[in-house]
Protein backbone atom coordinates (compact mmCIF):
# COMPACT_ATOMS: atom_id res chain seq x y z
CA UNK A 1 0.00 0.00 0.00
CA UNK A 2 1.39 3.35 -0.78
CA UNK A 3 1.04 5.46 2.59
CA UNK A 4 2.96 2.16 4.26
CA UNK A 5 5.78 3.72 2.79
CA UNK A 6 5.32 6.81 4.78
CA UNK A 7 7.80 7.69 7.78
CA UNK A 8 7.37 9.91 10.70
CA UNK A 9 10.55 10.72 12.78
CA UNK A 10 9.45 10.93 16.82
CA UNK A 11 11.48 11.77 19.57
CA UNK A 12 11.40 9.30 22.53
CA UNK A 13 12.33 11.05 26.61
CA UNK A 14 12.50 8.85 29.10
CA UNK A 15 12.90 10.70 33.08
CA UNK A 16 13.22 8.73 36.54
CA UNK A 17 12.63 5.65 36.99
CA UNK A 18 11.89 4.66 33.34
CA UNK A 19 15.31 6.27 32.03
CA UNK A 20 16.49 4.05 34.34
CA UNK A 21 14.85 0.82 33.34
CA UNK A 22 15.54 1.97 29.39
CA UNK A 23 19.03 2.61 30.47
CA UNK A 24 18.75 6.16 28.16
CA UNK A 25 17.32 9.19 28.61
CA UNK A 26 16.05 10.06 25.00
CA UNK A 27 16.07 8.53 21.18
CA UNK A 28 15.03 8.82 17.86
CA UNK A 29 12.13 6.50 16.38
CA UNK A 30 10.73 6.05 13.06
CA UNK A 31 6.81 5.36 12.81
CA UNK A 32 3.96 4.53 10.55
CA UNK A 33 1.01 6.87 10.70
CA UNK A 34 -1.75 5.46 12.47
CA UNK A 35 0.88 4.58 15.51
CA UNK A 36 -0.57 5.71 19.11
CA UNK A 37 1.56 6.57 22.33
CA UNK A 38 0.59 2.98 23.81
CA UNK A 39 2.35 1.20 20.89
CA UNK A 40 5.16 3.08 21.40
CA UNK A 41 5.79 2.42 24.70
CA UNK A 42 4.99 -1.41 24.08
CA UNK A 43 7.99 -1.18 21.79
CA UNK A 44 10.28 0.83 23.72
CA UNK A 45 9.45 -1.34 26.90
CA UNK A 46 9.66 -4.70 25.27
CA UNK A 47 13.03 -5.91 27.04
CA UNK A 48 12.57 -4.24 30.17
CA UNK A 49 9.95 -5.09 33.28
CA UNK A 50 8.30 -1.95 34.19
CA UNK A 51 5.36 -2.50 36.23
CA UNK A 52 4.56 0.63 37.79
CA UNK A 53 2.00 3.72 36.96
CA UNK A 54 3.53 5.08 33.25
CA UNK A 55 2.57 9.44 32.47
CA UNK A 56 2.50 10.14 28.93
CA UNK A 57 3.17 13.25 27.52
CA UNK A 58 2.82 14.69 24.04
CA UNK A 59 4.81 18.05 23.07
CA UNK A 60 4.50 18.95 26.89
CA UNK A 61 1.57 18.33 27.21
CA UNK A 62 -0.03 15.62 29.30
CA UNK A 63 -2.23 12.92 27.13
CA UNK A 64 -3.57 9.29 27.18
CA UNK A 65 -2.41 6.22 25.69
CA UNK A 66 -4.64 6.59 22.64
CA UNK A 67 -2.76 9.58 21.58
CA UNK A 68 -2.05 9.20 17.70
CA UNK A 69 1.63 10.70 16.75
CA UNK A 70 2.34 12.88 14.41
CA UNK A 71 5.97 13.81 12.70
CA UNK A 72 7.99 15.36 14.79
CA UNK A 73 6.12 14.36 17.88
CA UNK A 74 8.24 14.76 21.12
CA UNK A 75 6.74 11.74 23.05
CA UNK A 76 7.69 11.03 27.30
CA UNK A 77 6.83 8.15 29.12
CA UNK A 78 7.92 8.60 33.24
CA UNK A 79 6.95 7.90 36.58
CA UNK A 80 3.92 10.08 38.40
CA UNK A 81 5.69 13.34 39.67
CA UNK A 82 7.41 13.74 42.86
CA UNK A 83 8.16 17.38 42.67
CA UNK A 84 7.64 20.20 45.55
CA UNK B 1 5.18 36.33 36.55
CA UNK B 2 7.79 35.07 37.37
CA UNK B 3 9.38 31.36 36.65
CA UNK B 4 12.40 30.45 37.36
CA UNK B 5 14.29 26.79 37.17
CA UNK B 6 17.43 26.96 39.74
CA UNK B 7 20.21 24.15 39.51
CA UNK B 8 22.18 25.51 42.97
CA UNK B 9 21.47 26.77 46.06
CA UNK B 10 19.53 29.82 46.75
CA UNK B 11 18.19 32.14 48.94
CA UNK B 12 14.45 32.35 48.90
CA UNK B 13 13.74 35.22 51.14
CA UNK B 14 16.14 37.21 49.37
CA UNK B 15 14.93 36.34 45.89
CA UNK B 16 11.61 37.66 47.34
CA UNK B 17 13.42 41.11 48.80
CA UNK B 18 14.88 41.29 44.87
CA UNK B 19 11.52 40.41 43.29
CA UNK B 20 9.49 43.11 45.07
CA UNK B 21 11.98 46.16 44.63
CA UNK B 22 11.61 45.84 40.45
CA UNK B 23 8.66 44.83 40.27
CA UNK B 24 6.26 45.94 42.65
CA UNK B 25 7.29 48.96 44.25
CA UNK B 26 4.26 50.93 42.96
CA UNK B 27 1.06 48.65 43.22
CA UNK B 28 -0.51 50.07 46.17
CA UNK B 29 -3.60 48.34 45.22
CA UNK B 30 -1.53 44.84 47.11
CA UNK B 31 -3.07 43.75 50.06
CA UNK B 32 -1.90 40.27 50.80
CA UNK B 33 0.80 38.29 49.79
CA UNK B 34 1.21 34.65 50.83
CA UNK B 35 4.33 32.33 50.56
CA UNK B 36 5.28 29.22 50.86
CA UNK B 37 8.89 27.22 50.79
CA UNK B 38 9.42 23.86 50.90
CA UNK B 39 12.73 22.90 51.70
CA UNK B 40 14.48 19.45 52.41
CA UNK B 41 13.89 17.09 54.99
CA UNK B 42 16.60 14.77 56.14
CA UNK B 43 14.54 11.92 57.25
CA UNK B 44 11.56 10.39 54.57
CA UNK B 45 9.59 7.23 55.24
CA UNK B 46 11.94 6.21 58.15
CA UNK B 47 15.20 6.95 56.61
CA UNK B 48 17.83 9.36 57.05
CA UNK B 49 18.45 10.62 53.45
CA UNK B 50 22.16 12.14 53.10
CA UNK B 51 21.08 13.98 49.39
CA UNK B 52 18.49 14.05 46.69
CA UNK B 53 18.76 14.47 43.05
CA UNK B 54 15.91 16.85 41.70
CA UNK B 55 15.50 15.66 38.12
CA UNK B 56 12.58 17.69 35.94
CA UNK B 57 11.70 17.54 32.15
CA UNK B 58 13.12 20.96 30.62
CA UNK B 59 10.40 23.35 28.54
CA UNK B 60 7.29 20.99 29.87
CA UNK B 61 8.48 22.23 33.23
CA UNK B 62 8.59 25.76 32.38
CA UNK B 63 5.49 25.55 30.53
CA UNK B 64 3.40 23.46 33.10
CA UNK B 65 3.71 25.45 35.84
CA UNK B 66 3.18 28.61 33.19
CA UNK B 67 -0.17 27.00 33.17
CA UNK B 68 -0.88 26.16 36.70
CA UNK B 69 0.10 29.75 37.76
CA UNK B 70 -2.35 30.68 34.69
CA UNK B 71 -5.54 28.77 36.45
CA UNK B 72 -5.02 30.15 39.85
CA UNK B 73 -4.56 33.89 38.79
CA UNK B 74 -7.80 33.81 36.70
CA UNK B 75 -9.83 31.90 39.31
CA UNK B 76 -8.02 33.92 42.54
CA UNK B 77 -7.49 37.61 41.12
CA UNK B 78 -4.05 36.93 41.42
CA UNK B 79 -2.16 40.70 41.11
CA UNK B 80 1.27 38.82 41.02
CA UNK B 81 3.14 35.91 41.42
CA UNK B 82 6.38 33.79 41.68
CA UNK B 83 7.78 30.37 41.60
CA UNK B 84 11.34 29.27 41.86
CA UNK B 85 11.88 25.30 41.73
CA UNK B 86 15.58 23.53 42.80
CA UNK B 87 16.51 20.72 40.31
CA UNK B 88 20.00 19.15 40.72
CA UNK B 89 21.48 17.79 44.02
CA UNK B 90 19.98 19.13 47.48
CA UNK B 91 20.87 18.36 50.80
CA UNK B 92 19.22 18.90 53.99
CA UNK B 93 17.64 22.24 55.09
CA UNK B 94 18.03 23.65 51.35
CA UNK B 95 14.84 25.08 49.67
CA UNK B 96 12.98 22.89 47.23
CA UNK B 97 10.29 25.02 45.93
CA UNK B 98 8.99 28.65 46.40
CA UNK B 99 5.53 29.91 45.11
CA UNK B 100 4.80 33.55 46.61
CA UNK B 101 1.11 35.26 45.41
CA UNK B 102 0.13 38.89 45.91
CA UNK B 103 -3.46 39.97 45.59
CA UNK B 104 -6.01 42.33 47.51
CA UNK B 105 -7.34 41.01 50.25
CA UNK B 106 -5.96 37.73 51.76
CA UNK B 107 -8.21 35.31 51.32
CA UNK B 108 -6.94 34.98 47.34
CA UNK B 109 -3.01 35.03 48.09
CA UNK B 110 -3.89 32.25 50.86
CA UNK B 111 -6.16 29.86 48.50
CA UNK B 112 -3.87 30.81 45.46
CA UNK B 113 -0.62 29.96 46.64
CA UNK B 114 -2.17 26.29 48.60
CA UNK B 115 -3.55 25.93 44.94
CA UNK B 116 -0.40 26.11 42.91
CA UNK B 117 1.74 24.12 45.69
CA UNK B 118 -0.96 21.17 44.97
CA UNK B 119 -1.29 21.37 41.18
CA UNK B 120 2.93 21.55 41.24
CA UNK B 121 3.26 18.58 43.32
CA UNK B 122 0.55 16.33 41.48
CA UNK B 123 1.38 18.04 37.38
CA UNK B 124 4.53 19.61 37.48
CA UNK B 125 7.20 16.81 35.84
CA UNK B 126 9.48 16.91 38.48
CA UNK B 127 11.10 14.04 39.95
CA UNK B 128 13.24 13.04 43.80
CA UNK B 129 15.73 10.37 43.81
CA UNK B 130 17.07 10.12 47.39
CA UNK B 131 20.67 8.94 48.76
CA UNK B 132 20.16 6.77 51.66
CA UNK B 133 22.33 4.29 53.63
CA UNK B 134 20.91 1.56 51.56
CA UNK B 135 21.47 3.19 48.14
CA UNK B 136 19.63 5.33 45.76
CA UNK B 137 15.90 5.02 45.60
CA UNK B 138 13.04 7.43 43.52
CA UNK B 139 10.88 9.13 45.55
CA UNK B 140 6.60 7.47 45.25
CA UNK B 141 4.25 10.09 44.53
CA UNK B 142 1.89 11.12 47.58
CA UNK B 143 -0.96 8.68 47.67
CA UNK B 144 -4.01 11.36 46.60
CA UNK B 145 -2.33 12.15 43.45
CA UNK B 146 -5.21 11.89 41.58
CA UNK B 147 -5.53 8.27 39.43
CA UNK B 148 -6.35 9.95 35.72
CA UNK B 149 -3.48 12.45 35.47
CA UNK B 150 -1.67 11.08 32.38
CA UNK B 151 -5.67 12.02 31.30
CA UNK B 152 -5.79 15.55 31.63
CA UNK C 1 8.48 31.65 68.63
CA UNK C 2 9.33 35.21 68.12
CA UNK C 3 6.73 38.14 68.52
CA UNK C 4 7.23 41.55 67.66
CA UNK C 5 5.59 44.85 67.61
CA UNK C 6 7.41 47.42 65.29
CA UNK C 7 6.49 50.98 65.51
CA UNK C 8 8.78 51.52 62.05
CA UNK C 9 8.06 50.84 58.59
CA UNK C 10 10.29 46.75 58.57
CA UNK C 11 11.70 44.65 55.52
CA UNK C 12 9.47 41.55 56.24
CA UNK C 13 11.67 39.22 54.39
CA UNK C 14 14.76 40.97 55.69
CA UNK C 15 13.33 39.54 58.94
CA UNK C 16 13.05 36.15 57.90
CA UNK C 17 16.20 36.27 57.01
CA UNK C 18 17.74 36.95 59.63
CA UNK C 19 15.11 35.42 62.14
CA UNK C 20 16.12 32.16 59.70
CA UNK C 21 19.92 32.63 60.59
CA UNK C 22 19.71 33.06 64.15
CA UNK C 23 17.42 30.55 65.07
CA UNK C 24 16.43 27.57 62.45
CA UNK C 25 20.05 26.59 60.74
CA UNK C 26 20.09 22.94 61.86
CA UNK C 27 16.13 22.14 61.87
CA UNK C 28 16.16 19.75 59.29
CA UNK C 29 13.16 17.94 60.19
CA UNK C 30 11.34 21.49 58.84
CA UNK C 31 10.01 20.52 55.15
CA UNK C 32 7.33 23.51 54.77
CA UNK C 33 7.19 27.29 55.58
CA UNK C 34 3.92 29.22 55.10
CA UNK C 35 3.97 33.05 55.11
CA UNK C 36 1.33 35.67 55.38
CA UNK C 37 1.90 39.12 54.97
CA UNK C 38 -0.65 41.86 54.90
CA UNK C 39 0.15 45.20 53.32
CA UNK C 40 -1.72 48.30 53.01
CA UNK C 41 -3.68 49.34 50.35
CA UNK C 42 -4.36 52.83 49.23
CA UNK C 43 -7.96 52.34 48.86
CA UNK C 44 -10.98 50.80 51.47
CA UNK C 45 -14.81 50.86 50.94
CA UNK C 46 -14.12 52.91 47.84
CA UNK C 47 -12.45 55.91 49.39
CA UNK C 48 -8.63 56.69 48.73
CA UNK C 49 -6.94 56.59 51.95
CA UNK C 50 -3.78 58.30 52.73
CA UNK C 51 -2.46 57.01 55.80
CA UNK C 52 -3.34 55.13 58.63
CA UNK C 53 -2.63 55.38 62.66
CA UNK C 54 -2.56 51.46 63.91
CA UNK C 55 -3.05 51.69 67.57
CA UNK C 56 -2.72 48.97 69.65
CA UNK C 57 -3.33 47.58 73.44
CA UNK C 58 0.19 47.12 74.76
CA UNK C 59 0.82 44.02 76.95
CA UNK C 60 -2.47 42.32 76.08
CA UNK C 61 -1.62 42.90 72.32
CA UNK C 62 1.82 40.62 73.22
CA UNK C 63 0.00 38.23 75.53
CA UNK C 64 -3.14 37.66 73.19
CA UNK C 65 -0.78 37.03 69.95
CA UNK C 66 1.38 34.38 72.38
CA UNK C 67 -1.93 32.72 72.83
CA UNK C 68 -2.91 32.67 69.42
CA UNK C 69 0.37 31.20 68.20
CA UNK C 70 0.12 28.35 71.46
CA UNK C 71 -3.21 27.27 70.08
CA UNK C 72 -2.28 26.87 66.46
CA UNK C 73 1.61 25.30 67.34
CA UNK C 74 -0.04 22.49 69.49
CA UNK C 75 -2.80 22.22 66.72
CA UNK C 76 -0.95 21.79 64.05
CA UNK C 77 2.53 20.16 64.86
CA UNK C 78 4.14 23.50 64.17
CA UNK C 79 7.87 23.59 64.93
CA UNK C 80 8.25 27.40 65.12
CA UNK C 81 6.88 30.56 63.86
CA UNK C 82 6.69 34.66 64.04
CA UNK C 83 4.60 37.23 64.20
CA UNK C 84 5.45 40.43 63.44
CA UNK C 85 2.90 43.49 63.67
CA UNK C 86 3.47 46.99 63.06
CA UNK C 87 1.47 49.93 65.02
CA UNK C 88 1.92 53.66 64.79
CA UNK C 89 1.25 56.12 61.30
CA UNK C 90 1.51 53.69 58.34
CA UNK C 91 1.19 54.46 54.44
CA UNK C 92 0.18 53.10 51.74
CA UNK C 93 2.19 49.76 51.03
CA UNK C 94 3.65 49.52 54.12
CA UNK C 95 3.89 45.98 55.58
CA UNK C 96 1.68 45.86 58.23
CA UNK C 97 1.46 42.03 59.27
CA UNK C 98 3.64 39.11 58.48
CA UNK C 99 2.91 35.00 60.25
CA UNK C 100 4.93 32.80 59.58
CA UNK C 101 5.51 29.02 60.82
CA UNK C 102 7.77 26.04 59.99
CA UNK C 103 6.73 22.30 60.05
CA UNK C 104 7.64 19.01 58.64
CA UNK C 105 4.79 18.92 56.20
CA UNK C 106 3.02 21.47 53.81
CA UNK C 107 -0.61 21.29 55.38
CA UNK C 108 0.44 21.74 58.84
CA UNK C 109 1.92 25.19 57.60
CA UNK C 110 -0.40 26.16 55.50
CA UNK C 111 -3.42 25.53 57.78
CA UNK C 112 -1.65 26.79 60.66
CA UNK C 113 -0.51 30.04 59.19
CA UNK C 114 -4.26 30.83 58.22
CA UNK C 115 -5.90 30.42 61.61
CA UNK C 116 -3.07 32.67 62.70
CA UNK C 117 -4.11 35.41 60.79
CA UNK C 118 -7.90 34.69 61.45
CA UNK C 119 -7.24 34.99 65.18
CA UNK C 120 -5.31 37.72 64.86
CA UNK C 121 -8.27 39.94 62.65
CA UNK C 122 -10.59 38.59 64.98
CA UNK C 123 -8.77 38.65 68.70
CA UNK C 124 -6.13 40.81 68.53
CA UNK C 125 -6.19 44.15 70.53
CA UNK C 126 -5.58 46.64 66.96
CA UNK C 127 -7.62 49.46 65.73
CA UNK C 128 -7.02 51.40 62.28
CA UNK C 129 -7.65 54.66 61.93
CA UNK C 130 -7.86 55.80 58.42
CA UNK C 131 -6.68 59.27 57.33
CA UNK C 132 -9.09 60.03 53.75
CA UNK C 133 -9.93 63.36 52.04
CA UNK C 134 -13.02 63.32 54.07
CA UNK C 135 -11.40 62.79 57.68
CA UNK C 136 -10.40 60.31 59.71
CA UNK C 137 -12.36 57.39 60.52
CA UNK C 138 -12.05 54.40 62.43
CA UNK C 139 -12.39 50.85 60.54
CA UNK C 140 -14.99 48.91 61.13
CA UNK C 141 -14.34 45.33 61.87
CA UNK C 142 -15.07 42.44 58.95
CA UNK C 143 -18.62 41.21 59.33
CA UNK C 144 -17.57 37.50 59.64
CA UNK C 145 -16.33 38.47 63.17
CA UNK C 146 -17.69 36.52 65.41
CA UNK C 147 -20.40 38.02 67.56
CA UNK C 148 -19.94 36.54 70.98
CA UNK C 149 -15.83 37.42 71.17
CA UNK C 150 -16.45 39.10 74.29
CA UNK C 151 -17.48 35.77 76.00
CA UNK C 152 -14.07 33.97 74.53
CA UNK D 1 -22.72 47.68 106.72
CA UNK D 2 -18.47 46.93 107.71
CA UNK D 3 -17.41 46.24 104.25
CA UNK D 4 -19.52 48.89 102.38
CA UNK D 5 -16.15 50.52 103.71
CA UNK D 6 -14.08 48.77 101.83
CA UNK D 7 -13.09 50.98 98.84
CA UNK D 8 -10.94 49.23 95.63
CA UNK D 9 -9.31 50.76 93.11
CA UNK D 10 -9.38 49.47 89.51
CA UNK D 11 -7.79 51.12 86.55
CA UNK D 12 -9.94 51.88 83.21
CA UNK D 13 -8.47 52.12 80.13
CA UNK D 14 -10.28 53.24 76.45
CA UNK D 15 -9.03 52.13 72.91
CA UNK D 16 -10.33 53.37 69.51
CA UNK D 17 -13.57 55.01 69.19
CA UNK D 18 -14.23 54.86 72.43
CA UNK D 19 -11.06 56.23 73.66
CA UNK D 20 -12.16 59.01 71.51
CA UNK D 21 -15.71 59.71 72.36
CA UNK D 22 -14.43 59.53 76.08
CA UNK D 23 -12.02 61.41 75.78
CA UNK D 24 -9.54 60.34 77.79
CA UNK D 25 -7.08 56.78 76.97
CA UNK D 26 -7.01 55.52 80.72
CA UNK D 27 -8.06 56.85 84.10
CA UNK D 28 -8.66 55.38 87.86
CA UNK D 29 -11.48 55.03 89.86
CA UNK D 30 -12.66 53.77 93.10
CA UNK D 31 -15.01 50.91 93.48
CA UNK D 32 -16.80 48.41 95.88
CA UNK D 33 -16.75 44.69 95.88
CA UNK D 34 -19.86 43.20 93.92
CA UNK D 35 -19.54 45.50 91.06
CA UNK D 36 -19.47 44.33 87.57
CA UNK D 37 -17.96 45.24 84.07
CA UNK D 38 -21.49 46.46 83.46
CA UNK D 39 -21.48 48.87 86.18
CA UNK D 40 -18.13 50.68 85.34
CA UNK D 41 -19.50 50.52 81.77
CA UNK D 42 -22.59 52.26 82.47
CA UNK D 43 -20.82 54.94 84.70
CA UNK D 44 -17.93 56.19 82.82
CA UNK D 45 -20.28 56.35 79.88
CA UNK D 46 -23.05 57.87 81.50
CA UNK D 47 -22.14 61.58 79.49
CA UNK D 48 -21.78 60.08 76.14
CA UNK D 49 -23.75 58.81 73.22
CA UNK D 50 -21.89 55.39 72.41
CA UNK D 51 -23.83 53.03 70.18
CA UNK D 52 -21.02 50.48 68.58
CA UNK D 53 -20.49 47.45 69.90
CA UNK D 54 -18.13 47.32 73.20
CA UNK D 55 -15.19 44.56 73.66
CA UNK D 56 -14.07 44.23 77.76
CA UNK D 57 -10.69 42.63 78.53
CA UNK D 58 -9.55 42.50 82.55
CA UNK D 59 -6.35 41.83 83.09
CA UNK D 60 -5.57 41.16 79.03
CA UNK D 61 -8.14 38.22 78.74
CA UNK D 62 -11.57 39.14 77.18
CA UNK D 63 -14.69 38.44 79.81
CA UNK D 64 -18.25 39.43 79.75
CA UNK D 65 -20.23 42.23 81.03
CA UNK D 66 -20.98 40.43 84.34
CA UNK D 67 -17.51 40.18 85.25
CA UNK D 68 -17.12 40.40 89.20
CA UNK D 69 -14.11 43.11 89.48
CA UNK D 70 -11.31 42.63 92.32
CA UNK D 71 -9.27 45.45 93.70
CA UNK D 72 -6.07 46.60 91.16
CA UNK D 73 -8.05 45.01 88.03
CA UNK D 74 -7.18 46.53 84.78
CA UNK D 75 -10.15 46.88 82.97
CA UNK D 76 -10.37 47.74 79.23
CA UNK D 77 -12.90 49.21 76.84
CA UNK D 78 -12.59 48.59 73.06
CA UNK D 79 -14.30 48.69 69.62
CA UNK D 80 -14.14 45.27 68.18
CA UNK D 81 -11.05 44.61 66.56
CA UNK D 82 -9.15 45.60 63.08
CA UNK D 83 -5.75 44.75 62.94
CA UNK D 84 -4.02 42.80 60.80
Amino acid sequence: MYHSLIIMVIVVKYFASISDAIGKASEKINIQPGVTADDVWSDVSKDIKYTGKVMVAVNHEYVDMNYLLQDHDEIAFFPPVTGG
Amino acid sequence: MYIEIINEEFDPWQKLVEYKRSQLKERTNIGACSVFLGTMRDINSGDTIKSMELQHYPDMTESYLEKIIDSSTKKFKIIDSIVLHRVGLVTPSDPIVLVATWSEHRDEAFEATRQIMESLKSEAPFWKKESTDKGFRWVEPETNQTDNNSEV
